[in-house]
């Protein structure tokens, strides 16, 4: 019986003491025709040993590729001590800390994470994390409606992940909210500064750097978003805050919600999850924030010491009237990102921040030298920009996936005015190698398309 | 002491990242980041030593017996951190295609199709990254469902009084009203109510069933009839799961949607607080409304079912996939169990809950529904005690922690005064129980003997019971130094 | 600086604190000829991730292959459980347990590892551990030596692994200790029961199962060496025991010295260690063990706590008159095996020796029906045997290995009388299917041989 | 409580082993076991749960400062373990051929080189397992060198007094005479009783420097003279190489034969006792003589050296080719680490070393050797504390335990009373090292006050101090339940 320790004795000095006949007996209250329950797609279980060989083998089918994607998920070294600590047991194993005394680790941890995230962000507080970037950005739609209190309009860019804008949909469209796209510049591939909506709106988004990989003018649509008597809800790449302006200090008066997916900071790519959301906002706001919170208190002898607070927001106790139905967030990955960051520290960061930037201007240069390759929008940009190519994308991505890379994210499904878009990113991941051997075999395969167009590369 | 405390100016810990610091020559002034950001800056081994002594002041299942009523604090096998944990698992990218990740979907889809089974659901979407995320996606395929057929009348989500608050919580973020249906004194569903309650307003009723009280909704055949007469769809959370987990299935009780939590019935870590998965499972009604994307198979090959092949989904809940790495966790505890396995799982939950009532019965403690048989967890009031000796249901959580043991679930659910709802789980052996009870039983006897020690209590933890007033009203978020 | 923490600032005020001009300066007792250190053939140094990288190619440079490869180390499933809790900072980066009131968690391991260990061999007491396998041997020999007075000559098997024989030869050369080598029965692959030898010894080695996994006539051979008044030392597979009679009960009064490999129990593979050697004896010996051994006694409140004890044997107290030189033995490797033994249990590790067992005798019911492939011995067998085949070893395991199979242990160096033989070992980790490749990979290469002989395959 | 209590008669953990129970046909009956090992009975989460338990009860380096002298705990970075620990090299057996090792084999190769070049020898090989196998090796070849020339008649080897207790302890296992020397005032040989020792009986001396008094031998030129012109070889005992690393090379002090202790300097675990790695670094006469196997390289290609290349050999020293997992963590570590982080090894140790001693002797502290500069340990004396309070150097280093460091070395090196050997390494912030500081500040006070607190101390360990006399007389060894 795997996981169950019983024995044949204990069993039956249990059934004694309860009183019962049999195991079967204490299911006697449940209506005998719902009890069958035979699973038939359940197969036999299987050992330790032949489930580590099944998933080895399954592993070692999906292999390891040279990886130039981005789009909201990047590949970063993951310093070991980061996963070795949060997988021990007392980080893994725990529950949510609402015992404060046996959960001094974990709670300790959120409040310097908060500090962490609050700093990096530039705003005044942090919560302990929701989901993703994606489910973040939807509750900070939320919390801004709740704010502001007279729209339910929200101005949302085309500029914001795809995905994102999708999730934020879904979460809210039941809830009378209004999301109103905003186009973006074609030339440069920004939010234009000249917006001009004239309606009531209780938020703008503004993505920074936005999904294309382009820094957006941050100062001149905060400021005009608050000149609206609107709310400015940042979402941020929390890698890039090591070297751009954080949220809080965008234009006269900073962001007023910070959002995004805190996976760059020590969560690995895996498929998509766990990562997990992050939210930062003014002291203002802290009683509309969605998710759970730890504050530094003392103890009855006047130790410090943490818990949870402001818990009148949360569903457990407000129910219906909580600001969120949130109750299990990333905890975990929260703590791999708070080592993470602790391991790098301001200067690691920045060291890492600056690379990916680098790198990124490399193989821009190196591409732009190829012919039937041009870089789409003039920048500034962090560490991710659009190509566009001469072939569909989807087939020179398919060309060089046959050489083991990953050449970027394909751009003409959600962007299809773009032509034959690539969104490519290269992080401090990469040596200078790896850019050349991307460069090469993208001129490679343009070259060779151009000498053999139509059936040199079976779909 | 602080991460921020070891931090001295100018450190850094340079094996962690470039030795070189490279140019950022492509960003205009005007864009960059004047004030470093406030991180620590820590040797790596101040860094490893801090967590490392963070982590010892939790409790943890790898450390304590931690019977947290309705959270199912059960053993995560260490074979699924590790393999899920595969570095090719790891290092691949959400976007890149799904001819490069056929060994993962194949994970994917085979706990589809697992959790199918074991929930009676004609098709189940993976992509909920926690409970109350499902519960939303429940509870927003329930709204498209009535709107796809044009009945837009159906305003009102029922739940029962003993419904978790993510129920409620979740319901207003679906844009419905709520309405709340009394418990009667055996502790299930009022009948009478429910019948009261719904009409052509009804959108569904939402169920835990096992109930929180920790015992099975006997009338659950009747409910579903009352529900879905009135045209309302029946929601199934997911939270108890275990009590049944192989016993008996949601879809057999006539549930149209489900969510799972497989960080409680399917053995994720919390980490506390999270990550979790809350998978949804639905009945073949509601099947177009799935979130996506979800995981086909065809041809020999597994792909991506996304808005193209299910244009009536309620859409995307996650920028990707959802919590993929919980989701193999998941997956690789149910290859272990497999089906035996999984039948043995509510048995012996139950087996072990009915046993730890019994015997805390027999020292002394008053069950709150002694009548009924207890699902995989029930409920200890203490109100008796109260009233005799000043003592708490917290006074008793909190004396648990000196001797060794995690608290249950204080003032949960909260129509029961003073209640500690305790859930053993079937992974906890005869022995541990035992040795609760002992502890248990000593602390009656204190609280009879010497109250105010308990009050006192915990003596034995990093810190003594902590002023959570002063922590609410002089709000320290973040550390100023 | 990797991993040194130290600000400018705080090297000033160190160095004033010292009275310093320089850290230089803290070296000017070392003659100024002697200081330059200059390093020509340590590279630069990398970080984290550049070494990473480095390491992940260099493991797939090595691949993974199927083994049957036994010969004194053995693929075992080992469980997750074991390495995450064995890695454990408190047990990975702690010292040897010398301060006991800080090392109790060390201490009672070590006394619970001792305690499974003499139950395993049916002995009375263990030691902590020593090296590997054949570095037991070799401290056994001395310990026999030291025990047995009149004698220093050692009846040393060729059934014993080679290179423990080996090892045990380094050891114990100078210390004028005479190994008098016993032959094999050549049908049989096992130590003659009709021993002959007049002399006086110290004592007998039994190799249990011995190197071409044949049962020895442990019982036969055990009464005749004490008959001569010399002691039995017995070196065994600890998984075998598992299944096979302990040397504690081997013929009427059981062997006296117990040693062995460790690594099945928990230690990966690995190329070769780290692994550890065990040793158990009767409690009559314990004074001439060699190693750290654990007691359990009570603190000054009566509590039960565990320290190092007999600690008067010891290099560090009795020095040139110490039992070993031993100091740094396996203690992590012991961790694991302790946790090994415990997550397996008796039944656990009786069904993971009797599946590897029945692979074993399956694999070699199947290579039997090959042309060209025979069992060089009768048996019994544990999990290992020696069969001969019809083309030079070496040419048929490179071919298996082309098909990714590592075919066993070629003997045809260690013992030229077997022929072209080589040592087989099919543990609990091949599934049928696997057996099955084996076998079809060897009958074809057999057969092309036959067909094509001398080109097909080069060298 | 012991793992054995947790165990019940009958239970199987049964993930753990295979489901089916092979038959096994082809032992006869008279060579099964009759009855079970005494091995645990119980759940992977009750095993798991007493592991994690115990492993807590430890101070370690990722928990504590544990300025243990001779000991060098310095961190041990995590990239090492898990590298090492990766599948491939996990899974390679030791007897597959060169060919399927060339990752590996190349990181071995690599590692002689790098430790070649730190210690200034011609040669080295990485096979022994610790430090004391080492030194055996290396006196062995000692011998073998001697016995090569037909010179039989040197039996002796010359150790100090303050040399760590493995070197008499080795030269005996080596089949010599050891001779004892005493050390000067200063903490350094006696050159007149070396003189004086040396003869044509000499096979050589064996020597640790710096020495265990924490001290850099500074006549180490006539030391070598006076050893090589009696015809006999320098030992170096590399316990201390942390001291020198990077800034003074073995080769360069004239030695002929070197052990290291990766385990120290190398930064790999010490585990609580073990594994080490005690690779052998040898001057140029000696080659012929290193242990196999060794990694060679040629026509591109790495293979083992073995007694085909090298017959002179003293031969194997393991079945296999010795610590590898370790060797790998070294490995690693010193790519990390690189020519110029090896270059600060020593530097900052010796910081470490010299400002504790500063700060110590400030506040009270007698130094054994105040005249002279620390290398990376120094000594504290407490002899002339005991003789005013009565409180040893074993009851402030129990002490120490309830401040939450690790004591120092206790009572060695034997020469000097009541000592304290103390080593921070270089890995130490200042941060930790004044914390240090002010608890040996505030233990030495309570020595003044209240001695009797310190006989008693520690008070907050997991057990107090122990009855060592009652474990050796009446010897517990194995759990008799």
């Amino acid at each position: 019986m795997p996981f169950i320790p019983h024995t044949e004795e204990d069993i039956r000095a249990m059934l004694d003491s309860i009183g019962a006949e049999s195991i079967e007996n204490l299911f006697d209250e449940i209506p005998a025709a719902l009890r069958s329950g035979k699973l038939t797609r359940v197969p036999e279980g299987m050992s330790e040993m032949e489930v580590s060989r099944l998933m080895q083998d399954r592993a070692e089918t999906d292999g390891r590729y040279l990886n130039f994607i981005g789009a909201g998920a990047y590949e970063h070294h993951i310093p070991a001590a980061v996963w070795q600590i949060t997988t021990r047991g007392e980080f893994y194993s725990a529950y949510t800390p609402y015992q404060a005394e046996a959960s001094q680790g974990t709670l300790q941890l959120i409040y310097e994470y908060q500090t962490m995230m609050a700093s990096l962000t530039g705003m005044d507080v942090s919560n302990a994390s929701l989901y993703d970037g994606a489910s973040a950005l939807a509750e900070a739609v939320l919390m801004a409606v709740r704010s502001h209190k007279s729209s339910r309009r929200i101005l949302m860019p085309k500029t914001v992940h795809p995905n994102y804008r999708k999730v934020v949909q879904v979460t809210v469209k039941n809830q009378g909210i209004e999301l109103v796209e905003v186009d973006y510049d074609a030339k440069l591939g920004t939010i234009s500064t000249d917006l001009n909506d004239d309606a009531d709106f209780a938020a703008l988004v503004i993505p920074q750097p936005n999904f294309f990989g382009n820094l957006e003018e941050v100062d001149v649509l905060t400021d005009w978003a608050h000149s609206k008597g609107s709310l400015v809800i940042g979402v941020v790449n929390p890698m890039s805050l090591a070297l751009i302006t954080p949220p809080g200090e965008w234009g006269s008066n900073g962001a007023d919600i910070v959002v995004g997916e805190g996976q760059p900071l020590g969560a690995p790519l895996a498929s998509g999850g766990p990562y997990y959301g992050f939210m930062a906002c003014k002291t203002a706001l802290v009683r509309q924030m969605p998710g759970r919170i730890v504050g530094r208190t003392v103890d009855l002898e006047g130790k410090q010491g943490f818990t949870l607070t402001l818990q009148a927001r949360e569903q457990h106790i407000r129910r219906s009237k909580a600001t969120s139905n949130i109750c299990t967030n990333q905890g975990l990955v929260v703590t791999a990102s708070t080592i993470f960051m602790s391991l790098l520290g301001p200067d690691g960061l920045e060291r890492v921040a600056a690379s990916c930037h680098a790198n990124t201007l490399a193989l821009l240069d190196m591409l732009a030298k190829i012919e039937g390759v041009e870089q789409v929008f003039p920048g500034p940009n962090f560490h991710e920009a659009v190509i566009r190519v001469s072939s569909p994308a989807a087939d020179i991505l398919r060309a060089l996936r046959a050489q083991g890379i990953l050449g970027g994210y394909d751009l003409s499904a959600d962007y299809p005015e773009l032509g034959q878009a690539i969104l490519v990113c290269a992080t401090e991941t990469k040596t200078d190698g790896d850019l050349q051997r991307y460069a090469e075999q993208m001129e490679r395969i343009l070259s060779k398309r151009r000498e053999a167009p139509p059936c040199a590369y079976k779909s | 002491m602080l991460i921020f405390e070891l931090s001295q100016p100018g450190r850094r810990n340079s094996v962690q990242a470039p030795a070189k610091k490279a140019v950022v020559a492509g960003i205009p002034e005007k864009f960059l980041r004047k004030q470093r950001p406030k991180l620590p800056e820590a040797s790596e081994m101040d860094v490893v030593r801090h967590y490392t002594r963070l982590s010892q002041k939790n409790f943890s299942i790898d450390t304590q017996f931690y019977p947290l009523g309705s959270c199912t604090m059960k053993y995560n096998p260490r074979a699924c951190n590790s393999l899920a944990m595969l570095p090719q698992f790891l290092g691949r990218h959400p976007s890149a295609p799904a001819e490069t990740g056929q060994g993962f979907m194949a994970c994917m889809y085979e706990l589809q199709e697992m959790l199918k089974d074991v929930t009676g659901m004609a098709g189940v979407s993976l992509t909920p990254m926690a409970g109350a995320h499902g519960e939303f996606a429940g509870v927003a395929m329930i709204r498209a469902y009535h709107e796809s057929r044009g009945d837009f009348a159906r305003n009102e989500i029922i739940v029962p009084n003993a419904a978790h608050g993510t129920n409620p919580a979740t319901a207003v973020m679906c844009g419905y009203k709520v309405k709340e249906i009394p418990t009667d004194s055996e502790g299930d569903v009022d009948l009478e109510a429910l019948k009261a309650a719904v009409g052509p307003q009804t959108a569904g009723l939402m169920l835990t069933n096992p109930s929180t009280l920790g015992v099975f909704e006997k009338a659950i055949q009747a409910i579903q009839k009352i529900v879905h007469d009135a045209g309302g769809l029946l929601y199934y959370d997911g939270a108890n799961l275990n009590a049944i987990l192989g016993k008996v299935k949601p879809g057999d009780m006539g549930f149209d949607v489900i969510h799972m939590n497989l960080h409680k019935t399917f053995s994720t870590p919390h980490g506390g607080g999270g990550p979790g998965a809350g998978p949804v499972g639905v009945s073949k009604r509601l099947l177009p409304f799935m979130p996506i994307p979800i995981v086909g198979f065809d041809k020999n090959e597994y792909r991506w079912l996304t808005e193209q092949d299910m244009p009536q989904s309620i859409g995307r809940m996650s920028a990707h996939m959802g919590n993929a790495g919980v989701l193999m966790r998941a997956y690789i505890y149910a290859r272990m169990l497999g089906a035996e396995g999984m039948h043995r799982v509510a048995e012996f939950a139950t087996l072990n809950a009915n046993y730890l009532l019994a015997e805390l019965k027999k020292i002394g403690y008053d069950i709150a529904f002694p009548q009924r048989r207890a699902s995989h967890e029930f409920i200890v009031t203490l109100k008796g005690l109260k009233d005799k000796t000043g003592v708490t249901a917290m006074d008793v959580a909190k004396r648990l922690l000196d001797k060794g043991f995690h608290a249950p679930t204080t003032y949960f659910p909260q129509l029961v005064p003073e209640c500690l709802l305790i859930e053993p789980t079937e992974t906890e052996s005869k022995h541990t129980l035992d040795a609760f009870v002992a502890a248990m039983k000593a602390i009656l006897e204190e609280a009879n003997s010497t109250p105010e020690l308990l009050k006192g209590a915990p003596y034995t933890t990093p810190v003594r019971r902590l002023d959570d007033v002063k922590a609410a009203r002089e709000l320290d978020l973040t550390w100023k130094g």
